[in-house]
């Protein structure tokens, strides 16, 4: 089974609960801003702890509270484009994308870094330092920096957002041959129809409750 | 221009100063990362323990060291016999007063840019595979940076400027723990001894100044183009 | 009350002059403000101009600096107090008793003889002459750990760091962790003594009082107490 | 517990520490900013300035002080003249030792803060109507907080702590500058001392760490919920 | 005349150069990412000098480099909703949308508080710490900020971004409100077409050089 995602948790005011399953290899996330979409991704790659609940990817378990499990995050293998971009300041372009890529030899390894590297057009940002980049530049840094990092999995949090609508879609494409030529499961948070409905038929509604 | 025994203390401060603060940068910034992320019994105490030298007159520091470090104190009677290791009356000694004084500065630095630290960095180099400590290492190590030069500089400064914890616990020994401050100590003893005073304190001044331009220049380089501007 | 007159002493002073002030104070006078420091920083004290009525110093040097300076006033300088030296151990040490002071260098091996800095601070300067005189110096100048001050030199024979040290008498007296290891003969000891003087900027109506009463017969016996001798007047 | 004597003593370090650390404190953050944020010829001296009274044995800290501001000296006479202020043998000179001592201390702790404030958030307050002084009020200052702490608790702890520089420029006079450490050095000179000595060590140590609670407080009610978890 | 932009400026390899007038009171501004948008923003914010150029927003000149004029950025009236948010981690939500509102009293003030924090749904965030916001609700909280600070124009760099398209279509509706029934000048950066064209026919389209 590609996804088993059973949780509870609570943050704040806001308690996220699912119950999901599904043998596709890629999901898409949605639901109003704030109900708990990108805590949902959190709980997935082993930022938060959630309070019970039951994770699988790709067969693999991730977290079970019944069985006390829980892999420590380095081990999970997720290639999370985080809603914040988090770019490290202190390393240049290059080195970011080197970061992941070092660390782990184990996961996928059929990405075509150079193609990539052209289809989000960054190729003449690697020796900026990540502060002069535009918002957009920022995006594809962290497009390419998870998914050069050998991921078991792809988290993506709305990695689309600021770009033009043309870069968007190719962008969208190679995210879509990742899943399937290569077969990284893949959960990808948006608010655009059009973006998810390219990607999958399968959408976890996420409702405030 | 500078006369050999001048040149012999400025080494001698150069050694002693240099080893003080390398040797205790490791302890300050486990100290300092101790202090800003982890809450346990005692955290207070050891904060309180580590600002002692600050408090405490630097005389009474030195008369501490002599009581836990000398050849009959507890720490010092098992230096001695399983390293062979005396302090007193030894540039050593001289070291090891300079690192406790300086301590509590560069333990505060270095804290304050841990502090500062984001760590939604570290979470996400964690997602990207990164161990606990090889996080601590490529993410928190390079931003707290600014804080290690400071630290690095007060303490040296600091060191280079440590007199009565010294000359209380390793004596004013010329060649083996006469420093720089010592020796224009010294030179105040006696009426009239104003003119090598002041050279010596003019080339404190300069050495801490040729220290300062050193470390600005690393923070510079190190963080050139890595903050936003607009 | 009003505030009684300023008197800057030597550090070696400390216990005895504040006895001498409480005599004072019990005859009715207002008690004098002491302040203690290193002879250095006294003079340098009052060579910026700093309010004070009566200067005592353990050492000639720097009374001669502020009476070459006119700050002194006129006729008031006086040498008033003698010490003299011993060579002591600490308490519980069998290393020996140097009765016989040629063979100090022997004893001390590769360990230090504490001692103030016997080129800058009076007591260790004494010292020296002490050594000198007893034609010692030579074997031991590089074995000396010169201390800030007579005390810190004390404290470095109470902790063992140091088998033999050169202090004053007055030390040894108030000390019960050292113990005389040597007398220093006489005719060695250096000419020890303690000048006092009123500050030519003194105003204050009980100093000359006070100075007179430290000069006293009451005054010797508590300086004496400690193991300070009086000298006689020049 | 404590005697008369000895409250009058934490009383007058308590005073003399208050006022060295609240006078510097605007003091410091001025030279803090200028040094973070301005470029200008001079900047390495005054860098080297404020550090020097680390770097010169504290007594002669003392000593220059003496010379400068002393009734005999240029500032001292002006002082004394213009103002009618006194500086020697008062506790407001023991105050002065401290605050310059304590001053680098203060400055490196406020740099690094204010080095590490994010400049688009005070472009952000303009855009929305802040002058640059406002700005400054409203961004800079409360973000640089935690180095202001840091800076108030490293300057209180070492002012505390004064010894040299106060004993040279202010002298050792009870009741006016005899603070802490200087009884406690006053206790030290006389043998058998120890028992008075380790009492007011004690009470220092217990000082110092009541500003460290007070600080920590401070800072944690300050920056609560301000920072990124996960 | 509503909109004069005139102006040339490098920043690294980017060459921005714009000539462009009208009289709408609303323009969207598109392009490639990195193409310069948040630059011309920020020239127009007055938070970067242009090397050369001329602007004038609502009748009123900013900055013109041959006359030597150039207003201070707090006196120019922006109200700016950053790509980047820039929300003041120190104060809480209430904190920052009073920050512009107590600052500037002269321009528009036809706004109507209540609603807007209707609309933007941020009602009950007032008092958190934006360290706790979910993106979305940061860039909410960023528009109401911005909105509240009597400006005399707007910059919205794309400040939909991460919002699903109800909310998004409820604010655009507001941002519309504000444009006609207030008047206040107003300056769309999106990639969105959909966006764009229910506000403006204008559009500032900005193309690599
Ligand atoms: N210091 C610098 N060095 C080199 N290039 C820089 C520097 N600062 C900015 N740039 C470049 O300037 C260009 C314009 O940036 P800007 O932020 O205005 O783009 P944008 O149109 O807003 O893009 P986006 O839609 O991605 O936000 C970018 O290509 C950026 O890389
Ligand atoms: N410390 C906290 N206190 C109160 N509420 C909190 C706290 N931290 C998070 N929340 C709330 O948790 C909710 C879930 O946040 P999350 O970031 O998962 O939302 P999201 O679905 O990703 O939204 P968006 O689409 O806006 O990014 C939000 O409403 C947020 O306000
Ligand atoms: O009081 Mo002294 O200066 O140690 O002889
Ligand atoms: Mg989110
Ligand atoms: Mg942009």
């Amino acid at each position: 089974m590609s996804f088993e995602i059973v949780l509870n948790h609570t943050v704040g005011d806001c308690r996220l609960s699912v119950d999901f399953a599904s043998q596709v290899p890629r999901i898409a996330v949605t639901g109003p801003s704030g109900v708990g979409k990108t805590t949902l991704l959190n709980c997935i790659a082993g930022l938060i702890t959630p309070e019970t609940g039951k994770i699988v990817i790709g067969g693999r378990v991730l977290f079970d509270s019944t069985e006390r499990i829980s892999i420590r995050v380095e081990q999970r293998g997720a290639g999370y484009v985080f809603q914040d971009a988090r770019l490290f300041n202190h390393l240049r372009v290059a080195a970011n994308l080197a970061y992941g890529e070092r660390l782990r030899q184990a996961g996928h390894s059929g990405v075509d870094r150079e193609r990539i590297i052209e289809t989000l057009g960054i190729g003449s940002l690697l020796d900026r330092w990540p502060a002069s980049l535009s918002g957009g530049e920022i995006r594809r840094v962290a497009i390419a920096r998870a998914v050069f990092a050998h991921p078991r999995f792809l988290l993506l949090d709305e990695p689309l957002s600021s770009l033009d609508q043309e870069r968007a879609a190719e962008i969208l494409t190679m995210i879509e041959h990742l899943g399937t030529a290569i077969g990284i499961p893949m959960i990808y948070v948006s608010h655009q129809p059009e973006e998810t409905a390219r990607l999958t038929d399968t959408i976890l509604q996420l409702a405030p409750r | 221009m500078i006369t050999a025994a001048e040149w012999a203390i400025i080494q001698l401060s150069l050694k002693v100063s240099l080893v003080a603060v390398l040797g205790t940068l490791p302890v300050a910034y486990a100290l300092a990362w101790l202090l800003a992320r982890r809450q346990f019994p005692g955290r207070s105490l050891l904060d309180a323990l580590v600002h002692l030298p600050l408090v405490v007159p630097p005389v009474v520091t030195g008369w501490l060291l002599l009581i836990l470090l000398g050849r009959r104190g507890p720490i010092g009677a098992m230096l001695e016999e399983y390293l062979g290791v005396t302090l007193v009356f030894q540039w050593t000694g001289a070291a090891v007063a300079a690192a406790v004084m300086a301590l509590p500065l560069m333990v505060r630095a270095m804290r304050l840019s841990i502090d500062a630290v984001d760590r939604r960095l570290v979470a996400a180099a964690r997602t990207l595979g990164a161990s606990r400590w090889y996080a601590f290492r490529t993410i928190t190590l390079p931003l707290t940076l600014p804080g290690i030069m400071a630290g690095a500089v007060l303490g040296f400064t600091r060191s280079l400027g440590e007199f009565g914890a010294t000359i209380t616990f390793a004596a004013n020994i010329p060649g083996e723990t006469r420093t720089l401050p010592l020796a224009i100590y010294t030179g105040l003893q006696v009426p009239g001894g104003e003119g090598a005073v002041t050279r010596l304190a003019i080339i404190s001044i300069l050495l801490s100044l040729a220290a300062l331009l050193v470390s600005e220049w690393l923070i510079r380089r190190s963080t050139n183009g890595r903050s936003h501007v607009v | 009350a009003p505030t009684g007159p300023v008197i800057l002493g030597p550090s070696s002073l400390q216990e005895a002059l504040g006895e001498v002030a409480d005599g004072w104070a019990a005859k009715g006078h207002s008690r004098p403000q002491l302040s203690f420091a290193g002879s250095p920083a006294t003079a340098r004290q009052v060579s910026a101009g700093a309010p004070a009525d009566v200067i005592l110093l353990a050492d000639e040097l720097w009374m001669d600096r502020l009476e070459i300076e006119n700050l002194l006033a006129a006729g008031t300088r006086r040498a008033l107090l003698g010490n003299t030296l011993v060579l002591v151990a600490p308490a519980g040490s069998n290393t020996g008793v140097a009765d016989d002071l040629a063979n100090l260098p022997a004893l001390l091996g590769n360990d230090r003889l504490a001692m103030a800095d016997p080129d800058t601070v009076p007591a260790g300067r004494y010292g020296r002459m002490a050594l000198e005189s007893m034609g010692l110096w030579d074997k031991l100048a590089r074995k000396v750990a010169p201390a800030e001050n007579v005390r810190a030199a004390l404290a470095l024979v109470e902790a063992g760091e140091a088998p033999f040290g050169v202090v004053y008498s007055t030390d040894l007296a108030a000390s019960d962790k050292v113990r005389m290891a040597a007398a220093i003969p006489e005719g060695s000891q250096p000419p020890i003594r303690y000048p006092v003087a009123m500050l030519a900027s003194s105003s204050h109506p009980d100093a000359s009082g006070f100075l007179a009463f430290i000069a006293s017969a009451e005054a010797e016996v508590i300086f004496a107490r400690y193991g300070f001798t009086r000298l006689a007047e020049r």
